[in-house]
């Protein structure tokens, strides 16, 4: 195999940056683009398990699936730092086992069971991890909240970001401009992150947006935009933004411009806004991993034997997560109890007043201490 | 005929549109979607963009939209595609909506339906699935009704849509697919139910079981379990949340002397809550054989997970069990 | 005196606005100039009746006055139409009686009298009149209601428009930018209207805003900045508005550069945000009635005796208005429970369950009929 | 010695803030103007503009922050200029600090208070007045405190800003400048008080009055009023909205039999009605001489003039007179 390799980008779009934005070349180590394909067919692995599992009703309610999106987190991921916090919106499954959940525990949640990161309590749209702040079911309440992951970093003084998904369908939420206009005024660490995957559940970019340029939606902070579905494409943007915020340049917005290849949620079948033959040309003209699989096989940076080995691998992986989630119990009865407060003082009220619960942790009002 | 409600509050709504140019839709999806959960299907077709708008997600925005236009003198129905997400736009319909015409000596009017799914749902976690009723109960400016069946669907939004005051109107998603039977008069175009009137959904003599939307099926289930042990329940159907219809509700327990509360909300500062104390205050208060017993939703934020889900809500079982609780007939 | 007279008018900064934005020649009659001179000196007059009012008890609360931004809404309205739909912030008192409510209904609402315009029920922050909807409390929701007037013209087909006035302060609340973005996306006939007095409360715009420019904030929306204490400036500006708005092209926003001479309420002396000089300064140097006194006698548009006999004529109007809304009864007991709601059916509940009131146009449920 | 109430929110705060680096102040105008009410007078000059955020006028964006930030570990103290104003940010306080410890199975923690004035103020009509002691007393995953004087401002806010979890702190304006005596363990820099534990700041042995925030002075001063024609009244000062201490309400009732409850915020799903609904599960029921009787404010939007102002909401002579009508004392 090549050691590495370089390879030359599309120009990005800019906004009120004048220093060229993010380089145009990307160097990669064989090593680097395995692992880059490897994590984006696992979660893309992991999504179709996810929507089998919904098919058999081992997943309930809504699951909304990251499929075709596998580039904007997982190259952003590449390039940033442990302890930078992240949060999202519902669409957070790739992302919750790419910060460091294993499968079984992103599994185990979306089936509702014990080995889930929440138990089995969250679901499909609350999943979080360190420094991961969810999964948020809240169309743009992320966006505050990540302003306030990066007020975090500031105040203690980290060198640490936010990193802060929102949607295209999102993207016109009040809160995100009141996020702006303070992480502007006060150099926070937050990049913004508007994964634009073109529809809002059925509504396109069009019928929801005044402006679609989302990238410029910042009016007064920088902003790029970035071909969601090149993997080599977010990472140098993410490079450069990440520096921008950790140099205490304060906010940026990065436009993800991608694809969701399923419907909105399982409920959905995404075909009544959208022709089939848009989602097939997406699939067949820019899929990420595909793309990036062609990269890595015309500059050598790894065989084709290479690739399906971890494709092999990634279903293995996957098929063993879905048999540890689905052999894993469900929590116990008192679990329903528990977690409604971190210090309970309470007993939790039952369905009448003839049933009353002492939460595992409860501490009678009178012998608190601080 | 059986009806579901989903096509009854579709109904109400086409028909009130086609009566009165001033009446629109808004909301986000229900045009070209036909609405996320359908139940606006149809109306873009009919009524066209003009009348039937897809909003952008700004909750605030166009709740605020809404309100503005209806100041004006349209009439919108302002549909949220839950009252969860109604949260982030609750200061329209409390401080623009309810409170002008007061403020205003009169002078500003609303008349703006809020409408859409409120309360229970099913495995979508806890920030899918509260219950306003309690909340918007509280304030004074605002109607506030939750249908069950078919025909609260119908004759309850028709009469919304014309009322000249607000009114937030709340739904349940898990009823839009249900189907029930409906009377002859149901088809009328001026089928009209009263706002603030409760409804006997089933006439007895024992006790008296007051619910309000999905938990009214559950309570007439429980109603029939127990006329099999020869318990007869009354069940009453609120419909209304405010004006609370407590006369229907003093009528009832001065005939059962017993009551049982039921509402998929949380207990503390919730519906049960203001039933009871309604009771106490009323004449009823010295009928009563035993306290009133309140059966709602355990008090925690709602799990995904199912086992705990429906350990978390009101349950058939649990109600049959309050209502023997205030018979004294538990073991 | 002279006719009328053209006046030279400084540039206005421009915001997506190609075709040269506002006449910057004003032309005026003497009849047209010696009346927006009255008004604005009414509105200031009767002002200072409320800030003595105020002092001497017969007004409670908030009070928040217009001194110093008369030019804004009085050139406005001297352009608008009747039957265009006015909303603004509870910095509303002078712009209630140009819309038509009498003056003594104005002071009479401040004494909470019942010649009020709201009957003494709403106060200093809630005045009401024909299309004119307020006067409200909290700070920014009239920006959507605003979209919400310009929608009602666009879905009745009149030729009205919007007028959304709202602070710098207010300038950051999200429902701002949401209501930007659906008007712009239907072409809504809202004008946004940025009173920027410099200061929300005591903030300043540069501790408040990541960007001041507030005619620009609207991004994707054309804007003009307007100065605001040059009541000619406002009126060509507005005409453009106007015809833009009424023309079909969608919404526009104004920024109006303006200052507040007291504090930001009666309550606040507004002295420890900004210095005594900046707002003698601003009073010596741009106070609009000033300034349009000088343009009137230097134009010929009018002569010192006329201005004299204007001033008198306010003194008296106010004087007179005053004395009526001190002599109003407050409205009856029974007042208190009438207008919770328009049809209302269901009686007010007291104090305790002993006392239940009955509205004046209460309805039985039972015989409630549509 | 005498503490004004907002002395006493202040020195809390700033001790809490030199005790623990991670406690900061947000919100408007807190810094620079020292807050709208100075209640956060000299803390900019103490701890400096990183940790007394002057934040624009952007509720929801800065209670987002503010939970945010709390997620990651910092302490916020999120200062609404009124309550009125976090409706607009509601979702946050319920939706992302309360429900999210259970929706993450414990992994998500928020220690974080919410505070501001709260319900009654003056003259300031109805969108500057409402009480949402009884909103966010429904809510589980929040704890609710409502403070009367010094003491309780002083022992809860620090209890609050110490806890792990979401509390909602409703003051009260018209108080922010009485003085209360003060007792001499107030000074210790550990007064804590107990969150979830009522006050009984008048014993009594006729009737019960219960009420939080101002009209626990109300209350007091009927008591003293009723105790010159002999009647005893033991006063309890709420402090808490969640965890709601009904044994002490209970305790109480066992011993007068009679209870009245006053609140500033509206009636119906208010705070009065889950007193008198818990009551009736206990077994306080069996003792009670008189139905629990609830004086709140009139059922509508405040108004501005003075006189129905006056009347729009609980007075003394209200109060007394609602004793009397549980002790069938009247006329
Ligand atoms: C405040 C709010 N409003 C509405 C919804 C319902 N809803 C859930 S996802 C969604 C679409 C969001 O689209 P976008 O932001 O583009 O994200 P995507 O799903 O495409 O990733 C809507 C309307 C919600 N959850 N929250
Ligand atoms: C949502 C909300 N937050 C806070 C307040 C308190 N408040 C009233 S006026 C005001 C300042 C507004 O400033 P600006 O928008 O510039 O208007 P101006 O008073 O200068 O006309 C604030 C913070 C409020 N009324 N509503
Ligand atoms: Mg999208
Ligand atoms: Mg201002």
């Amino acid at each position: 195999n090549a050691s590495e390799h370089t390879f030359e980008l599309d120009p990005y779009d800019l906004h009120k940056i004048d220093d060229g934005g993010p380089s145009t070349q990307a160097t990669v180590s064989s090593e680097e683009a395995l692992k880059l394909y490897e994590q984006m067919t696992k979660i893309r692995r992991m999504e179709t398990a996810a929507g089998d599992l919904y098919k058999t009703k081992f997943i309930r309610g809504f699951c909304h699936l990251y499929t075709g999106q596998e580039a904007v987190a997982t190259g952003m991921h590449s390039v940033l730092k442990k302890g930078d916090s992240w949060i999202t919106s519902y669409r957070c499954h790739g992302i919750t086992w790419l910060l460091g959940a294993p499968m079984e525990a992103v599994l185990g949640e979306l089936c509702g069971r014990s080995c889930g990161v929440s138990q089995g309590k969250g679901g499909s749209m609350h999943m979080y991890w360190d420094h991961f702040y969810g999964g948020n079911g809240i169309v743009g309440a992320q966006t505050a909240l990540g302003a306030g992951l990066g007020f975090y970093h500031q105040y203690k003084g980290t060198s640490g970001v936010s990193i802060t998904m929102y949607g295209d369908g999102a993207a016109n939420q009040g809160q995100l401009y009141e996020s702006f206009n303070m992480c502007k005024l006060w150099d926070i660490p937050t990049i913004f992150v508007c994964e634009n995957n073109r529809y809002g559940m059925g509504t396109s970019q069009e019928r929801s947006s005044a402006s679609t340029r989302y990238y410029a939606r910042g009016d007064y902070i920088p902003g790029i935009r970035v071909n969601g579905m090149d993997i080599l494409h977010v990472r140098e943007a993410t490079k450069y933004a990440a520096e921008w915020a950790r140099g205490g340049k304060g906010p940026l917005v990065m436009e993800m411009v991608t694809y969701r290849y399923g419907g909105h949620s399982m409920s959905d079948p995404g075909t009544s806004y959208r022709t089939r033959e848009e989602v097939k040309k997406m699939r067949q003209s820019s899929d990420p991993i595909q793309g990036l699989k062609n990269r890595i096989i015309e500059s050598g940076l790894g065989t084709e034997e290479e690739i399906k080995a971890i494709d092999a691998d990634a279903k293995k992986e996957v098929d063993e997560a879905v048999a540890v989630a689905k052999a894993s119990p469900e929590i116990s009865a008192e679990g329903l109890h528990d977690h409604v407060y971190s210090l309970p003082m309470q007993k939790v009220r039952g369905m009448t007043m003839h049933e009353t619960y002492t939460p595992p942790n409860y501490v009678n009002p009178e012998n608190v201490a601080y | 005929a059986q009806v579901t409600v989903r096509d009854a509050l579709r109904d109400a709504m086409a028909e009130e549109m086609r009566r009165d140019s001033d009446v629109f839709v808004l909301g986000e999806e229900v045009g070209q979607y036909n609405g996320a959960y359908k139940v606006t299907r149809g109306l873009l077709d009919e009524f066209g963009p003009k009348r039937v708008v897809d909003t952008p997600i700004t909750e605030m925005g166009f709740t605020g939209l809404a309100v503005g236009a209806a100041m004006e003198g349209l009439k919108p129905i302002c549909e949220f595609m839950t009252f969860n997400f109604a949260m982030q736009s609750i200061d329209h319909i409390i401080n623009s909506a309810a409170k002008s015409h007061y403020m205003s000596g009169g002078r500003l009017k609303s008349s703006i339906v809020f409408r859409g799914a409120n309360g229970q749902a099913s495995s979508v976690g806890a920030q899918h699935s509260q219950c306003y009723a309690a909340w918007y109960g509280h304030i004074p400016g605002l109607k506030v009704l939750s249908p069950y069946d078919a025909e609260d669907c119908r004759g309850l939004l028709k009469a919304a849509i014309r009322d000249p005051d607000p009114v937030v109107f709340l739904e349940n998603e898990l009823l839009y697919g249900e189907s029930f039977p409906v009377s002859e008069a149901y088809s009328d175009e001026n089928f009209l139910l009263k706002i603030g009137k409760a409804h006997i959904a089933r006439p007895g003599s024992d006790v008296t079981i007051v619910a309000h939307s999905l938990p009214v099926g559950q309570a007439l289930e429980a109603a029939a379990e127990l006329e099999k042990e020869g318990i007869s329940c009354e069940v009453i159907n609120l419909r209304s949340i405010r004006p609370l219809d407590m006369d229907t509700i003093i009528d009832s327990v001065k005939k059962t002397h017993r009551i049982v509360t039921v509402e998929s909300g949380w207990c503390h500062f919730g519906v049960g809550a203001e039933i009871a104390a309604g009771l106490m205050e009323s004449e009823a208060f010295d009928y009563l054989d035993a306290p009133v017993s309140r059966v709602a939703s355990v008090d925690v934020p709602l799990p995904y997970n199912k086992t705990l889900e429906a350990m978390a809500q009101p349950q058939v079982p649990g109600i049959i069990k309050a209502v023997k609780g205030v018979l004294y007939r538990n073991n």
